[in-house]
């Protein structure tokens, strides 16, 4: 078939899907919304990979499909379109493989939830989003797709709408995007302003030329690429969720935990990944925004490794996870190694989708309790659940022997950044140096509470017992339009998923039947936990050589592009002994500490965390970074508005303004009144006065 | 040449005419009021149709105005009608949305329903004249009458404090309109003619035009509202009835979009240039202030009236940055506030009719009551906060691309009212919409029926279609506006 | 030139004399026939009208009579105000128990005056025409004489009204005095100089004169309480002719008379408008009374009208022209409605009488409310298109500053008006309303309809005919 | 010293203002005030006369007599509302004029 | 000259002097017979200025006619003069000085003649100067009922709109009044002028 009706199949499977579950779903029932949303996407997913290897071993040629025009104003032209390059073939198959085991996984996942129908369409809406996101030929697609997605994301989070705590994360998630996409609208408005398009092929040939045009701004003279990658750079700071617009992702567990692996895991926080290595045209001329990316994705693991150690919410450690990874990605672009960061994304999905749906099956096992201190020793009521989880871990952990370069998907690609950086310091970037010591430290930390995930849940003591549980079911059967239960976040946070309050009929499995104990999932779930470990395990043992290794150029047909002062991305070559073991000899030693913590000396977590110390406490509340944004722009805005409103519209404009002239007027006329006291006299008088007025200036002005 | 824009401006007259005579010989008060309404959407949906009719027969490669009629007055004034690329899709809105509103009224409404039927249709001509006219001061007589239906639908059918809102209203925009009412006189004494077309070629002095373009200004900039004459609009929305409102965000404040386009920029390019640091201000702080503040509302309408201020804001700046994105992105920007914001009103109206409160706190959870509402709901706020794919982000991008070219700090400013509008709009979404539904008086909340639903269906149809294919309303615009934009760039030197 | 030549140029004024003197007459032995009086006298100002319509143009009694199309335009106007007034108040007095024969005739003899004022060249004939309008109004005024607010409106408005003649008398000597003759056009000569200090004084004291009779402020105070006291249908009259009779007096002297003065005089009634709109508008806004709020409504819209004489230039006098005819029906309608209404019997005057009057009168309160937004300047009303001269004419003469000065003053004054509109519209019924007399209310509806739509079509053929008469001044 | 024009004018001048300053300071009787409006005219006739005789015209003399004839006129019609104000109110103080007023 | 001037100042003294009596007495009567005074040294102004027909005029209407209109007025309303005249001097300081103030304005212009002259070629009738034959009265005559004519009649209906005004304003038919008419005394017969009637017993006539 044609490679462009496949891209167009794949690209509107999705929305067809979409909108017949969304605007259908109620009136053709739930399993046909179902069916037909996963259907669409499978069709999706299988002709992703069609294109993949066609592209990947077939030479297929990169294209732009024009579907329609946009956005045809002077020269900001836009059109509907699909390209197809190196990298936009690699996300389809990222997005729509997650996406349709997803699909299938909530079946199982979402059985019991009465909107099913519009729980899939905004799945499907999602992913429709997603992949407009990546196949944008110019920059008004992308921030289509890009804000198509948060939107998607948005309605996910708080898709279980009665719940506070999901719609304040729900809001708080759309609205940090939007600062990030304020940042990329600010940024590719200056692209347009300074090159004069928006259509990528036309830009970036126009970059090269461009190299040492400044721009003086608010005093100070800054390079215009730089500028823009810089501002471009904000927006995907917000979609991916790095430092200073992390805030969000980790609320947005209060999504059903299939839309957390989707989405906050597998494809839309690689979005602005993704973004920048599209942009890399751009990026490899801007080296001051290089390097901002360096050290915020730097930052961001780090920090979110250290926040991650110490989270309880089996869901929020792997949000955090997230985080960090997605920092590894970054930095890896930022010392130019975009393929790098590429491969780390694409392993990262299989990987990360596994451990959240694994976590979802944990969750689902155990009636949707998600904090950790209440699990443990599950590994025999949930088998499989156990294996994939642990080849997640393995994975993410990056376990693999560098000297005959065989390991599970997370070895390839994290080592391939660690190095990258290194080479990046090497080369004469100081903070190459700086990413490649964080990327070191925190996959330390990485395999710490990756493990601690792994251990705390499946070995050790059962720190549950089938009361809970039963009651777990029995407050779940009560909660119904019951807030107050969740008004105290805290509590929330750590406790379950609640259902809709029309939940009663849908219980019949979990009813006043079931056994209480924790179950393994059906097999609509299990499946793709299955799938998921393979591409776990193999996804960088079967594409390393195409993504980084020899084969790169081929592969990526000029997607991506180097300065040709910039060193060659990716490769382990030149990297010291030292340098190529070290990721495995730490996150060898996390591994260790955190089988010591919790299975050998179990209980020594939960110690350490009663002690409170200071470094804890300052990991335990994520660096406070949401208390000091609730203090300074919550609260700020909340002063903010009551002074203009009060202040400014009330008093001074108002009072100045139309309030107070009419209450002058007022008093002009009543004072008018007076003066018309009704004696004649006075009447008299004021005849007088006007002459007399009159004739004295008379007299003074016109005298001859 | 057949009067075909005449007949669009005073085919609603007929709809007056029929109602009086219902209401006079009608017999039964409260049988000839539902005839009446009939009459008034029959009426109402065929000045769309002919508004339709008018927008096939536009050739859009024509930058100059087209259906021109023109007949002699007084004074050397004529009545002088036509429309170009920039008017014609104005003329389109208000004959869209009157349909809309005339239906949205159709319960809500019960008492003097003649008269408010016969309100809203003389409304509908004078706007449809406002946008028509091309004789200034026939011009200047359709903007001012407007303020007579609307002071006298928000006055008689308003909530508590209508009155005050509604002499805010019209003494506001009354003060606005007489200096340029001055300027409109001046202009005709020294230029000698009163015909729009010629007065945008004709070049006036810049020390002249200062003082002329500020008076259009004072006109335009309380029409729109600009920060900071932008009070009386919270208060007029908040008292307003629901299709008041519609009416007065959807269309009323375009007349200052458009008075700027058609005459400011035209007519005072020099002035226009000079001051524009002056708008860019004033919309800038408007965009942040007035975001600010619809985040702290607990009313419904005040907030999305706010939201409008905002919104306004990003088009006064998108119209003075004279480059074909400004332009282009106000012009649509108009078009898809007239639509986003009139559904929105429509949405408070939805839940006003049914609980006769616009506290945000009073609802809640709406959703589990009313899916369909909450649905069309959500769409709407979603074009309101400017979301990719529907109309209401098409303008805003543009309007700040084209500021961006222009001042910098303006567009950073104006983008940072994104975000805050999503602040605003989703806070209210979330109170309204989502969370439990704590109110035990929202039990037996009935969701849309299939009335409303067909008051929704054509505004969503063409959020989504405006947000999708904006370049449909580009073809019918970009030759006008490309002109203007080379006569204002050549006149300042640009 | 024999008398007879000359006569022919007097033939309204002998209509209307005639006329007086043979209803006198016929009142005096037939008492009871106040209506055949009351419909002859209307008759007898139409044939006014007719005739100087018809008359030629020229100057008679050494100056004194000028007939022009100044002269014509106006006094048809005022003939046909007046005739508009004797069917408007003849029934109401009689409702009041005041049937009598002199009204109709003291009406007569008021539009003789008054079209002796529009067409006098001459300081004596521009006093005996004051004297003679001006007395006849001081009768109607009082004329409801068992009402105690009528004769104290009588004794105000006579008072002052005398004041006023004295003023104007001092300034008619002075200005003989320093010119040496009273005709307009020879003291033109003596003014086209080097202006003397002596004449200019007389000219100061003879537009303070006239200020009185248009009501500019500061000679306005006698105008609220004489509106609110005299009868309804006589305010009517005295809105309505005396101010174009006065005002085209104003316009003869200054453009006839004192054309060579015209920086000195354009100054002075630049301050007497701004100071008109002003008062107008801002007393104006605690009325309660429609009669005083319509008198305080007048004195802004004088001081529009002098805000076009004050320009100076022919398109000046054109504009005020324009805008008294509009304003005369406007004003007459407004009050023809107040005439027409009464609840219990009792006049309905205040604010508050007009509760929700809409339901109860609908036709009323909608002429009521066209009356309102006329005078507020709102288009496409009549008062609108009377602004837009008036303000253009000062615009194109440079007077900016007061035009716009005057335009925000428009917008303090339309907060009464919408009041009155609101009371009206908004507000819950104060109760039931008499069944309006047929008369007042076909008037109140016929103009109502003359200030829109009619106004639209109107003035294309009213504006021509101004500037015609404005073309007789011999200004620029 | 010889009697010019200017020193009617001046007795004039002066009686004038003598008579307005009888009509705004007079608070009790209206009577008085009709009395100052005479005064008034007849400064105003001084004035026309004086004028006459200096100018060597008559026109100021005939309009000094249309003057008086007005003026009795306007006697009549003030004294005949007088009457009727104090048929209405028993009394013609100044100060009771003032139903009507604001 | 001389005896001329004495004359002018004699006479212009009381004129001003009853004048101000005329405003500051507290009784009308006096106000009026003040009036009186002033008109009559007016009068004497006039005479001495030349122009006597005026002068005669003065004294017959005004003295004899409108001052005698007032005395009869200010006696028949029969006003309690003692209680009026309070608070004459509160507003007086500040009218005195506007009065003095507008007082000096007006001479001083009418003094601006002396140095500039008034118009010398005055157009207009002639009056009887030194040398003409014509006297005063004669002079008026002749252009009054000619070149005048047009005011004069305006005059007339002046005083006619005067008469009408005091007969409406004034003239009441007091209800209570019984008028003898002497044609219905004529013409009255006996059928109208008497009544058959036939009463029953106990109710008597009522007629």
């Amino acid at each position: 078939m044609d490679p462009q009706a496949l891209v167009t199949i794949i690209l509107f499977g999705p929305l067809i899907g979409a909108a017949v579950a969304g605007l259908f779903g109620k009136v053709i029932g739930d399993k046909p919304s179902m069916a037909v949303t996963t259907g669409f996407l499978f069709l999706s997913a299988i002709l992703s990979w069609v294109v993949f290897s066609q592209w990947t071993w077939g030479g297929l040629e990169p294209f732009t499909l024009t579907y329609a025009p946009f956005i045809h104003v002077g020269d900001f032209i836009s059109n509907w379109s699909f390209r197809l390059d190196g990298l936009s073939a690699v996300m389809l198959v990222v997005v729509t493989t997650v996406s349709s085991l997803v699909h299938l996984y909530s079946w199982g996942y979402m059985a019991d939830d009465p909107a099913k129908p519009r729980f899939f369409a905004y799945l499907s809406l999602f992913t429709f989003a997603m992949l407009a996101l990546i196949s944008a030929a110019d920059f008004m697609q992308l921030f289509f797709g890009w804000e198509g997605v948060g939107l998607a994301s948005y309605l996910l989070i708080g898709f279980w709408h009665h719940k506070a705590t999901a719609n304040a994360a729900s809001i708080k998630a759309f609205v940090v995007n939007r600062v990030g996409d304020f940042g990329f609208a600010l940024g590719i408005m200056t692209a347009y302003w300074a090159f004069g398009t928006i259509e990528f092929a036309k830009l970036f040939p126009l970059i090269a030329p461009a190299v040492g045009e400044g721009w003086d701004f608010a005093g100070g003279h800054f390079s215009l690429i730089d500028l823009t990658c810089a501002l471009l750079f904000v927006g995907a700071m917000g979609k991916s969720a790095q430092f200073f617009l992390h805030t969000w992702l980790p609320d947005a567990m209060e999504g059903p935990t299939p839309v957390s692996a989707l989405i906050h895991a597998a494809t839309m926080v690689t979005a602005g990944v993704y973004m920048v290595c599209l942009l890399s045209p751009l990026f490899e001329y801007a080296p001051v925004a290089k390097n901002i990316v360096t050290v915020i994705g730097a930052v961001t693991a780090l920090f979110a490794a250290t926040v991650g150690l110490t989270q309880n919410d089996i869901k929020r450690v792997i949000a955090y996870s997230t985080c960090s990874q997605l920092g590894y990605m970054f930095f890896a672009a930022g010392v130019g190694a975009y393929q790098a960061a590429m491969f780390h994304l694409f392993t990262h999905a299989f990987f990360k989708a596994l451990l959240f749906l694994g976590a979802g099956s944990v969750i689902h096992g155990m009636a949707h309790e998600q904090d950790m201190r209440r699990y443990g020793a599950l590994q025999k009521f949930l088998p499989i659940t156990y294996a994939v989880m642990t080849i997640g871990t393995i994975a993410i952990t990056g376990l693999g022997i560098p000297g005959i370069e065989i390991g599970f998907a997370g070895f390839y690609s994290k080592d391939a950044i660690i190095h990258a950086a290194y080479e990046a310091g090497g080369a004469g970037h100081p903070m190459g140096y700086f990413a490649f010591g964080i990327g070191i430290l925190v996959a330390g930390l990485t395999a710490f509470y990756s493990w601690r995930v792994a251990f705390f849940t499946f070995n050790g003591h059962a720190r549950w017992t089938p009361e809970d549980l039963e009651h777990h079911w029995h407050n779940r059967d009560h909660a119904h339009g019951d807030d107050h239960a969740h008004a105290d976040a805290a509590h929330a946070e750590s406790h379950s998923e609640p259902d809709t309050d029309h939940v009663h009929a849908g219980h019949g499995d979990h009813g006043h039947g079931h056994d209480h104990q924790p179950h393994e999932s059906p097999w609509t779930m299990r499946i793709p936990l299955i799938v998921l470990s393979l591409g776990a395990i193999f996804a960088g043992f079967l594409f390393h050589h195409q993504f980084i290794g020899e084969h790169n150029a081929d592969f990526w047909k000029g997607a991506i592009f180097h300065a040709p002062v910039a060193h060659e991305g990716g490769g382990e070559h030149h990297a010291p002994l030292w340098v190529v073991w070290a990721p495995l000899v730490v996150s060898v030693g996390g591994l260790l500490v955190a089988a010591y913590m919790y299975i050998w000396r179990e209980g020594l977590g939960a110690k350490l965390a009663a002690n409170q110390g200071l470094l804890y406490v300052f990991f335990y509340n994520k660096w406070f970074v949401d208390e000091i944004y609730q203090a300074t722009f919550v609260r700020g805005a909340k002063l903010l508005g009551d002074l203009f409103w009060k202040g400014g519209d009330q008093k001074i404009i108002d009072g100045l303004g139309p309030d107070g002239v009419s209450a002058l007027s007022v008093k002009v006329g009543k004072g008018a009144g007076r003066l018309q006291s009704g004696y004649v006299y006075h009447y008299a008088f004021v005849m007088l006065l006007g002459v007399a007025g009159l004739l004295t200036y008379a007299l003074w002005a016109w005298a001859v | 040449m057949f009067p075909l824009l005449s007949l669009i401006t005073y085919a609603p007259l007929a709809g007056v005419v029929a109602i009086l005579a219902l209401k006079l010989f009608g017999g039964n008060e409260a049988k000839s009021a539902e005839t009446s309404k009939w009459v008034a959407l029959i009426v109402t949906l065929a000045t769309l149709a002919l508004s339709v009719v008018m927008v096939v027969e536009f050739d859009p490669k024509n930058p100059g105005f087209q259906f021109v009629e023109e007949a002699p007055w007084f004074m050397g004034l004529s009545y002088r009608m036509g429309i170009d690329g920039i008017s014609v899709l104005f003329v389109l809105l208000t004959a869209f949305l009157m349909p809309i509103c005339i239906a949205a009224s159709w319960t809500s409404i019960d008492k003097r329903v003649h008269e408010y039927l016969i309100a809203f249709l003389l409304l509908e001509t004078l706007v449809i004249g406002v946008f028509c006219a091309l004789d200034i001061v026939l011009f200047y007589v359709f903007f001012e009458f407007g303020l007579v239906p609307m002071f006298l639908i928000i006055g008689i059918w308003g909530g508590q404090r209508r009155v005050y809102a509604a002499f805010k209203f019209f003494l506001y925009t009354l003060l606005g309109s007489v200096l340029m009412l001055a300027a409109i006189l001046f202009m005709i004494g020294t230029s000698g003619t009163s015909s729009i077309p010629e007065l945008m070629t004709h070049h006036f002095a810049p020390e002249v035009q200062t003082w002329l373009w500020l008076a259009f200004f004072a006109s335009f900039a309380v029409k729109m509202p600009m920060w900071p004459v932008h009070t009386w609009l919270p208060d007029a929305h908040v008292e307003a009835p629901t299709a008041g409102s519609v009416i007065l965000a959807g269309i009323l404040l375009k007349m200052g979009g458009y008075g700027f386009l058609r005459f400011s920029l035209p007519m005072f390019p020099n002035a226009s240039d000079y001051f524009t640091p002056l708008v860019f201000a004033m919309s800038a702080i408007a965009v942040v202030y007035t975001s600010l503040i619809a985040f702290r509302q607990t009313d419904m309408k005040k907030l999305i009236a706010y939201s409008s201020v905002a919104h306004m804001g990003l088009v006064t700046m998108g119209i003075f940055s004279g480059n074909a994105e400004g332009e282009q992105g106000a012009i649509y920007q108009m078009l898809s506030h007239g639509v986003i914001s009139g559904a929105l009103f429509l949405c408070v109206g939805v839940v006003y009719d049914r609980m006769h409160t616009r506290e945000i706190k009073f609802y809640g959870g709406l959703v589990t009551r009313m899916p369909m509402y909450a649905a069309i709901f959500m769409l709407f706020t979603m074009g309101n906060v400017g979301l990719p794919g529907t109309s209401g982000f098409v303008g805003e991008i543009l309007s700040m691309v084209g500021v961006y070219q222009v001042s910098t700090w303006t567009a950073i400013v104006a983008a940072s009212g994104v975000i805050l509008s999503a602040v605003y709009m989703l806070t209210l979404y979330r109170g309204v919409v989502f969370g439990p539904m704590t109110n035990p008086k929202l039990a037996a909340i009935q969701d849309l029926n299939w009335r409303e639903v067909a008051i929704f269906a054509p505004l969503i149809v063409s959020t989504l279609y405006l947000g999708i294919q904006p370049n449909s309303v580009f073809n019918l615009t970009s030759a006008s506006v490309d002109q203007l934009v080379r006569v204002y760039q050549a006149a300042i030197g640009g | 030139m024999t008398i007879s030549t000359q006569l022919a140029y007097a033939y309204p004024e002998l209509i209307l004399a005639v006329g007086a003197l043979a209803l006198l007459v016929i009142g005096a032995f037939m008492p009871k026939q106040t209506s055949l009086v009351g419909g002859a006298s209307v008759l007898v100002l139409l044939a006014a009208a007719v005739a100087s319509a018809t008359q030629p143009f020229g100057v008679a009694f050494s100056g004194a009579l000028v007939s022009d199309a100044a002269a014509t335009f106006s006094k048809v106007a005022i003939y046909i105000a007046s005739a508009v007034a004797i069917p408007l108040g003849q029934p109401w007095f009689e409702r009041r128990g005041v049937k009598n024969f002199e009204f109709p005739v003291l009406i007569l003899l008021a539009a003789l005056g008054m079209g002796m004022m529009a067409s006098s060249g001459d300081l004596i004939s521009l006093y005996v025409g004051v004297e003679l309008h001006s007395l006849a109004l001081y009768v109607l005024a009082a004329m409801h004489r068992e009402n105690a607010k009528a004769s104290e409106a009588g004794l105000k408005y006579f008072v002052l009204g005398a004041l006023s003649s004295g003023l104007l008398l001092y300034g008619a000597s002075l200005i003989y005095g320093f010119a040496g003759s009273t005709v307009f056009s020879e003291i033109a000569v003596a003014a086209g100089g080097q202006a003397n200090t002596g004449l200019l004084f007389g000219l100061i004291f003879l537009i303070c004169g006239l200020g009185f009779k248009v009501s500019a402020a500061p000679f306005h105070m006698w105008t609220p309480d004489v509106y609110e006291g005299a009868p309804t249908p006589v305010v009517a009259f005295f809105a309505a002719a005396p101010k174009l009779a006065a005002m085209v007096l104003f316009a003869r002297v200054l453009a006839d008379g004192f054309a060579g003065a015209a920086g000195q005089w354009q100054q002075v009634l630049v301050a007497l408008a701004l100071l008109s709109v002003a008062v107008g508008a801002f007393a104006g806004l605690v009325q309660k009374n429609l009669k005083r709020l319509w008198a305080y409504s007048s004195i802004a819209n004088i001081g529009y009208a002098l805000l076009g004489l004050a320009s100076g230039t022919s398109e000046g006098v054109q504009a005020m022209l324009v805008f008294m005819i509009l304003y005369m029906i406007d004003v007459t309608g407004f009050f023809a409605c107040l005439a027409a209404l009464s609840r219990g019997g009792r006049p309905m005057e205040t604010m508050d009488d007009m509760a929700g009057l809409i339901k109860e009168r609908p036709g009323i309160a909608l002429a009521m409310t066209v009356f309102s937004l006329s005078a507020l300047g709102l288009p496409p009303f009549s008062g609108f298109f009377a602004k837009i001269f008036v303000f253009k004419a000062a615009l194109d003469a440079g007077l900016w500053g007061p035009a716009v000065i005057g335009l925000v003053g428009s917008v303090v004054a339309a907060f009464y008006y919408l009041k009155l509109i609101k009371v009206m519209w908004f507000d819950g019924s104060a109760g039931a309303t008499d069944k309006p007399p047929v008369e007042a209310k076909t008037i109140a509806i016929a103009t109502a309809l003359f200030a829109f739509p009619v106004v639209i079509v109107a003035l294309t053929w009213l504006n021509p005919l101004a500037e015609r008469a404005a073309h007789a001044f011999g200004l620029a | 010293m010889i009697i010019g024009l200017a020193h009617y004018l001046a007795v004039a001048a002066i009686l004038f203002t003598i008579g307005v300053f009888g009509i705004f300071v007079n608070r009790k009787n209206i009577i008085v005030i009709l009395m100052s409006v005479e005064l008034m005219l007849l400064a105003v006739n001084i004035n026309l006369v004086a004028f006459s005789v200096y100018l060597g015209n008559l026109t100021g003399q005939i309009f000094a007599m249309f003057v008086l004839t007005v003026a009795a006129a306007e006697a009549a019609v003030g004294l005949a509302i007088l009457v009727t104000f104090f048929r209405n109110r028993g009394d013609i103080a100044v100060d009771d004029a003032s139903m009507m007023k604001g | 000259m001389a005896l001329q001037a004495i004359a002018f100042y004699l006479m212009a003294a009381v004129t001003l002097a009853s004048g101000f009596c005329v405003v500051s007495a507290r009784n009308p009567v006096h106000s009026v017979l003040w009036l009186i005074l002033a008109f009559f040294s007016a009068a004497g102004l006039f005479v001495l200025m030349g122009a006597e027909f005026l002068a005669m005029l003065l004294v017959v209407v005004y003295v004899g006619a409108v001052a005698v209109l007032f005395l009869f007025v200010v006696m028949m309303l029969d006003v309690d003069f003692a209680s009026l005249r309070q608070g004459f001097a509160r507003y007086m300081p500040i009218g005195l000085l506007i009065a003095v103030f507008l007082a000096a304005e007006m001479v001083l212009v009418a003094s601006t003649v002396a140095t500039k002259g008034a118009a010398r070629d005055a157009v207009g009738p002639v009056a009887s100067g030194a040398g003409s034959t014509l006297s005063n009265a004669e002079a008026i005559g002749r252009v009054l009922y000619t070149d005048y004519i047009y005011f004069f009649q305006a005059a007339g209906l002046v005083l006619l709109v005067a008469m009408i005004g005091a007969i409406v304003l004034t003239l009441r038919h007091k209800p209570g009044v019984k008028r003898q008419i002497i044609m219905n005394q004529v013409l009255r017969t006996p059928k109208t002028g008497m009544r058959m009637s036939d009463p029953k017993p106990g109710e008597g006539i009522d007629a």
